[in-house]
């Protein structure tokens, strides 16, 4: 074990990097709130890095020990770079048109959101046209009326929702409603009707909100599950046939 | 021993096989000649110096010569670093897009192919290529990850959800090219199969303007009256000639447009309960249903399934079946009754 | 050195109870054993499902069925098989010796990496019973997050199986830092230890990986978190260059010891001094190194940037040299010796003749525009079989028969344990061999059903593999019979020079019953000086 | 002051404590290893998507995180303390500091509490539960996937680190540790002042984007 006399200038040592750590970390907060653009980032890590490697030589008796630890200890952040660095060389270096994809798979904001804007408002010819929908698609389930007795439903373990009993399992308003037709309902026997057009569902989504008393209007959070509102969250993988050709091919035109 | 390889060759049909072939050979080469030197010099060393009695022979004591383990590193550092180059500028003109190129869509879809060409047309596991065009193919997933893989080409690519990915080719020989999904994607991963027809440029543009023209027409390909001589596959080659000579038979050609439409995917024949029901001895017999009501499985309810088969579902399975609307013709659904009712005995 | 009788071997006293709480590392290395041994018969009775469904053309069994086999056997192959089995059975049992000391470091961290690999397999077991997994053993998001089989269950077998290799890998580098007898410096260690030494350290750097890449794909499957899933903005590449840079490392967690067995057995068995003793030491720590800078070979055809794929290529090639300068050697040893063709010799010597065959293969894959073409073909499944089961499990059996006569102080039946090496070496290469062609014809891999013009190869290859399968049962029954009636063992059966030999067999609990003073190399073999 | 009795595999007490370093610096390599896996994501996406991260970081609460940065901090000092007064024989100082330790840590894991309970109350969630109408960036359900990620495992590590502080309080309340056999205690200051040492990196990097 280190020797009296050793441990007692220790204490002032810690005592010493106790009052760094303290400052350093101050001033890591103070230059957080200046912008000095990429310079933030240098800073930050450089200061945390400092603060470590104090902690890692004083607190971790780091520099009294033998080689052997300290090779070891600098060994894990060589091998964490490797990891770092190669990962990045594929991630962040990939071919613009691949990443500008990336982008292009979000529902653009331009004719899908408007197409989607104009449709959530129901109107009669809607509730026509998702009746004619619902009896060649839901109705073997849901049954005629909506009541959740198709004769396939009987079978079905949870049976399929009663739309006249105005009691919503994912929620009532229009988004929500769209959000179960697009995407199912995981761990039930609902599946996702995403074959069907963006129209044919929102026809459909009117068609069964006419049968239950219960319609609560969305609100900006339920906008959000289908994309409406600012922006989107949860992409619905069905989003990329939807994409119009073209639009994908001027994207790749534009990038090279 | 050469011919014995042959029968391991691949048609050479893209620009790119012949450069890839040569690379293999080079080092199938390399390697074989390592082989044998090791291989040799160990067999031979154990016969020559084998321990003929029960007491070992005396040995030399040698503990190593670091010159030949020095020029053995360096000559084989060389040939791996000539190796590696010369795979890394054939890669560069693989992935490399040349200006121009017939750019076609495709969508892999948990076990089919579904292709879709810049005028609209859509197809599902066959394509039209044009021979000697650059070709450049835009893959997105709809699902999870697969790969387009085209053995006679040399040339797979994977198909990630989520981002697209490209894959250019030449193709240089006519004739019918066997598409793999190399990406295990689940269940039928093996029965995602398509086939890239490579035809002569003049019959590719023929092939899309009769489509264009119909289209035109406001016709909707399914109902298009059909001219007297139905096509076995469900491309059109007007100019193709009728191979075989007796006409064939609509079940023949439901039988090739059964897998080539990707039916084999969840659809037996053989009694084997897939993803979806068998249709072996289906036709004209009684199926129950999802709402408990028995039907006959006549020509309407496989039309039907055809055209919307969410609507009567055979009990027992999920309505996942996608729709064939828009993608087969007319008297396509009538090869695929046909095949169907063959199956029926 | 006849065995005194005063004290009893590590194999007598005390009944089940006092195995399961020993902090003995021979007992420890025999339970490995033992647990590895069986989950190796269980892989086995996988692939040979898998290769009865690929006998002929048809559904034998259904898609999914065929799914679960091959990825169970890719599983239970890779996790509770080849990555314990050579450090933590052969390893535990023979390190300590080896060096000179009592036993390992941390007895009590020993038994318990034993239990939590134990509770991992259990795990593991348990995902087979409740239907079995169908997603490959690579586990590839986004079909490892949708696929509704028991994926949170294998998952949580690897991540807890992933922390008995840590505790093992950390155990053995203290114990070869700090325990080596007086005179042992590090070159004067034998070359198992090298490789152990140099395993140790992939394993003590890798695992964590492959631990946080489980717990995230659970957090995928039970919280949704979205890295991986592409439906939440996540990319499924990335997933790919989690699992790949631990599984790379992995793949040289498992051949590194094999090598070193083999170097091992070629030196006494030609009775000469190993040729290039510090290039084959310093070769395993090179390949220990480079292993952590070519995993995206993998991923060549995954989109990955050219940038990476030229990198990775680069370096993966980098590999080829210290593994070649290690079988030059190798050959090189049997030079001007007196060659023994004992079983353990004829399995290193199909460890030679294999091994260059999966190696010089792996070179067409490291080549970016060959591997477009073969990726994901059979040309890997062969390429892959070819390293794994013709290098560690060639090297694993050398290492078992070298040392069974020690481990138990019976002697294995030399005629039957020749039988099944040729029925093993003919049955591999019928088997393996013919999957090349196939990949290079372009048969992709993970095919439950295949076209017809791959059906006759397949055929061969299923034969093949029923040579393989009778070959190892000949090895089961005739290890299990040596336990009872096989021969007594003499102290130094093949007359080798090791510290192992120089104690009785099988060894008393505390190994030596002075400490050794070690003052000559490992292989001072041959007299003639030249 | 009971007698500790050297395992009998090792020849002295001292080869017995260098070994157990080396056995608890090579754990720390996988620790970091561990988390340098979090990081490697952090990273990826952060260059990726630099917006989002911007913007998705002013919904923390910095201030909390600065306090508990300095709880941290703290703590590894009092750590520090407690292993030098046990090795100089001075037990019931060194009780002290590792009550103190403790308490930093209680207060580190409480203010963690109240972060995440108020998160969970905004429905900034991981993943697909993330349903919070003010950020607009389709993918920033990623970045406090990161967040609960990255503090979770840290939080999990912490609560380990208090059971080792409190078990080494026990013995060393029964008078175990003294200069000549302090091992327990070293090792646990070294693995608690890593935990401080990752939070150190983490509060930057999840709090501080500029």
């Amino acid at each position: 074990m280190a020797s009296k006399q050793h441990n007692a200038d220790h204490r002032k040592t810690y005592f010493v990097v106790w009052m760094m750590l303290l400052v350093f970390t101050v001033i890591t907060v103070w230059v957080s709130y200046h912008n000095y653009g990429v310079f933030n980032i240098v800073v930050a890590m450089g200061v945390a890095t400092v603060k470590a490697t104090l902690v890692c030589l004083f607190f971790m008796h780091l520099k009294y020990d033998n080689r052997l630890n300290q090779v070891v200890f600098v060994a894990s952040f060589v091998f964490l770079a490797i990891f770092v660095g190669l990962t990045a060389s594929d991630e962040l270096f990939r071919p613009v048109e691949a990443v500008a994809k990336v982008e292009a798979v979000r529902p653009p904001a331009g004719n899908q959101a408007a197409l989607m804007e104009k449709l959530r408002n129901s109107t009669p010819s809607l509730i026509a046209k998702g009746k004619e929908i619902y009896l060649s698609q839901c109705m073997a389930c849901h049954g005629a009326e909506g009541k959740g007795n198709g004769p396939a439903g009987a079978a079905l373990n949870p049976t399929p929702r009663d739309f006249t009993s105005g009691l919503w399992k994912q929620g009532g308003t229009p988004a929500q409603v769209f959000k179960t037709v697009s995407d199912g309902m995981a761990g039930t026997p609902m599946p996702p009707f995403e074959s069907l057009s963006v129209a044919d569902r929102w026809a459909l989504v009117h068609f069964i909100r006419s049968l239950s008393p219960n319609t609560p209007a969305d609100t900006p959070e339920t906008l959000k599950l289908i994309g409406l509102g600012e922006g989107v969250s949860a992409v619905s993988s069905q989003a990329l046939p939807e994409i119009p050709v073209d639009f994908a091919i001027d994207r790749m035109v534009k990038e090279k | 021993m050469i011919q014995f390889f042959k029968i391991f060759e691949l048609p050479r049909s893209s620009t790119m096989a012949g450069k890839i072939d040569a690379l293999y050979d080079f080092v199938f080469w390399v390697s074989m000649i390592s082989f044998l030197i090791i291989v040799i010099g160990m067999v031979y060393f154990v016969w020559r110096y084998r321990r003929r009695g029960v007491t070992p022979e005396p040995t030399p004591y040698i503990t190593g010569h670091t010159p030949t383990e020095v020029s053995v590193a360096v000559v084989l550092f060389i040939i791996v670093m000539a190796i590696f180059y010369w795979g890394w500028v054939d890669y560069t003109e693989i992935i490399t897009s040349k200006p121009g190129s017939l750019e076609i869509n495709v969508t892999g879809r948990q076990w089919l192919w579904e292709f879709e060409y810049t005028n609209g047309r859509k197809t599902v596991n066959e394509a039209l290529v044009p021979k000697g065009q650059p070709v450049k193919l835009i893959m997105g997933s709809a699902d999870v990850l697969h790969s387009f893989y085209v053995p006679d080409f040399r040339l797979k690519q994977d198909v990630v959800p989520g981002a697209y990915t490209k894959l250019d080719f030449t193709a240089i020989q006519t004739g019918e090219h066997q598409v793999f999904c190399a990406e295990y994607c689940g269940t039928a991963h093996s029965k995602m199969l398509a086939k890239l027809k490579v035809v002569e440029p003049e019959e590719y543009q023929k092939w899309q303007k009769t489509w264009e023209v119909e289209q035109s027409l406001g016709v909707q390909p399914a109902q298009a009256a059909e001219s007297s001589e139905s096509r076995p596959t469900g491309i059109e080659n007007p100019a193709a000639p009728r191979h075989g000579a007796a006409p064939e038979l609509p079940a023949e050609r439901g039988k090739a447009l059964f897998t080539a439409k990707g039916c084999t995917a969840c659809h037996s024949v053989t009694g084997q309960i897939l993803v979806g029901p068998s249709l072996k001895g289906v036709f004209g017999h009684e199926v129950d249903l999802n709402d408990d009501s028995r039907i006959t499985a006549d020509e309407n309810y496989i039309r039907e399934s055809l055209t919307d088969p969410q609507l009567k579902v055979v009990k027992g399975f999920q309505p996942v079946m996608p729709t064939y609307k828009g993608t087969l013709k007319d008297e396509e659904i009538n090869d695929l009754v046909a095949y169907i009712k063959s199956l029926g005995n | 050195m006849s065995a005194t009788d005063h004290t009893k071997n590590y194999l007598q006293g005390g009944g089940l109870w006092s195995w399961l709480t020993t902090l003995d590392h021979k007992r420890i290395g025999v339970m490995y054993m033992i647990a590895t041994m069986f989950f190796f018969a269980i892989g086995g009775i996988f692939a040979l499902l898998v290769r009865l469904e690929l006998f002929k053309t048809g559904p034998l069994f259904s898609p999914d069925t065929y799914n679960k086999f091959f990825t169970l056997h890719g599983a239970i192959m890779v996790f509770m098989f080849i990555i314990p089995v050579i450090p933590a059975a052969l390893g535990n049992f023979f390190l300590p010796i080896q060096i000179g000391a009592k036993d390992v470091a941390f007895p009590r961290l020993n038994l318990l990496s034993w239990y939590i690999f134990m509770i991992g397999s259990f795990l593991l077991v348990l995902a087979v019973l409740s239907g079995g997994v169908d997603t490959g053993w690579t586990f590839y998001t986004p079909y490892s997050i949708r696929s509704a089989t028991s994926v949170i269950f294998a998952t949580l077998g690897v991540f807890i199986m992933g922390f008995s290799g840590i505790l093992t890998g950390l155990n053995f580098i203290v114990t070869i830092h700090k325990l080596r007898a007086p005179g042992m410096t590090f070159h004067r260690m034998p070359l198992f230890l090298w490789a152990i030494y140099a395993t140790a350290i992939i394993q003590v750097l890798a695992t964590p990986v492959i631990g946080i890449t489980t717990v995230l794909l659970v957090m995928e499957r039970v919280l949704h978190i979205g890295f991986f899933d592409p439906k939440l903005g996540g990319d499924p590449v990335l997933f790919q260059h989690f699992f790949w840079f631990y599984s790379h490392p992995a793949v040289y967690i498992m051949i590194l010891p094999g090598m070193g067995i083999v170097s091992e057995v070629i030196t006494v068995f030609s009775r000469k001094h190993i040729f290039g003793y510090h290039a084959i030491a310093y070769s395993s720590l090179a390949i220990a190194g480079i292993s952590f800078i070519v995993w995206g070979h993998h991923m060549f055809v995954s989109s990955q940037s050219p940038l990476a794929n030229f990198l990775f290529s680069l370096l993966t090639m980098l590999v080829a040299v210290p593994t070649a300068i290690k079988v030059f050697n190798w050959t090189a040893t049997m030079y001007r010796g007196s060659i023994w063709l004992q079983t353990p010799m004829l399995y290193a010597l199909a460890f030679i003749f294999l091994f260059t065959i999966g190696g010089l293969t792996g070179l067409f894959l490291a080549a970016l525009s060959v591997d477009v073409h073969l990726h994901d073909t059979y040309f890997v499944v062969a390429h892959f079989h070819y390293v794994m089961m013709g290098g560690t499990v060639m090297g694993l059996l050398a290492g078992l028969h070298y040392w069974w006569p020690k481990m138990f102080g019976r002697m294995y039946p030399e005629g039957w344990g020749k039988l099944s090496c040729s029925l093993i070496f003919i049955g591999f290469n019928l088997t393996f061999l013919t999957q090349f062609f196939l990949g290079k014809m372009g048969m992709p891999r993970r095919y439950h059903d295949y076209l017809p013009q791959y059906a006759p190869l397949n055929m061969a290859s299923t034969v093949g593999s029923w040579f393989i399968g009778a070959g190892f049962l000949i090895m089961f029954t005739y290890f299990i019979w040596s336990l009872f009636k096989g021969a007594k063992a003499p102290a130094n059966p093949w007359d080798a020079k090791t510290l192992e030999w120089t104690i009785e067999s099988p060894p008393t609990t505390h190994n030596f019953h002075k400490e050794p003073v070690v003052t000559t190399g490992p292989y001072e073999y041959g007299e003639v000086k030249i | 002051m009971t007698e500790h009795v050297v395992p009998d595999h090792f020849h002295s007490a001292e080869q017995a404590f260098e070994s157990s370093k080396l056995g608890l610096w090579l754990f720390l390599v996988t620790e970091i290893l561990l988390f340098g896996g979090l990081f490697v994501i952090y990273i990826i996406y952060r260059a990726m998507y630099p917006d989002m991260f911007h913007e998705a970081s002013r919904h923390l609460n910095r201030t909390l995180g600065f306090i508990n940065t300095l709880v941290l901090i703290c703590s590894s000092f009092t750590m520090a303390m407690a292993v030098n007064k046990t090795q100089n024989d001075r037990s019931n100082r060194a009780n002290q500091y590792l009550l103190l330790t403790l308490m930093f840590a209680a207060t580190f894991m409480v203010i963690k509490y109240f972060e995440y309970t108020h998160k969970f109350h905004e429905g900034l969630l991981p993943g697909a539960h993330f349903s919070f109408a003010e950020i607009t960036h389709p993918k920033a359900d990623l970045f406090f996937s990161l967040y609960f990620m990255m503090t979770g495992l840290h939080g999990i590590h912490v609560l380990v680190g208090i059971g080792l502080i409190l078990w080494v309080l026990v013995r060393s309340n029964r008078g175990d540790f003294g200069s000549r056999y302090s091992t327990p205690v070293e090792l646990t200051g070294i693995y608690w002042h890593l935990v401080d040492l990752i939070w150190i990196y983490l509060f930057p990097l999840l709090y501080l984007i500029g």
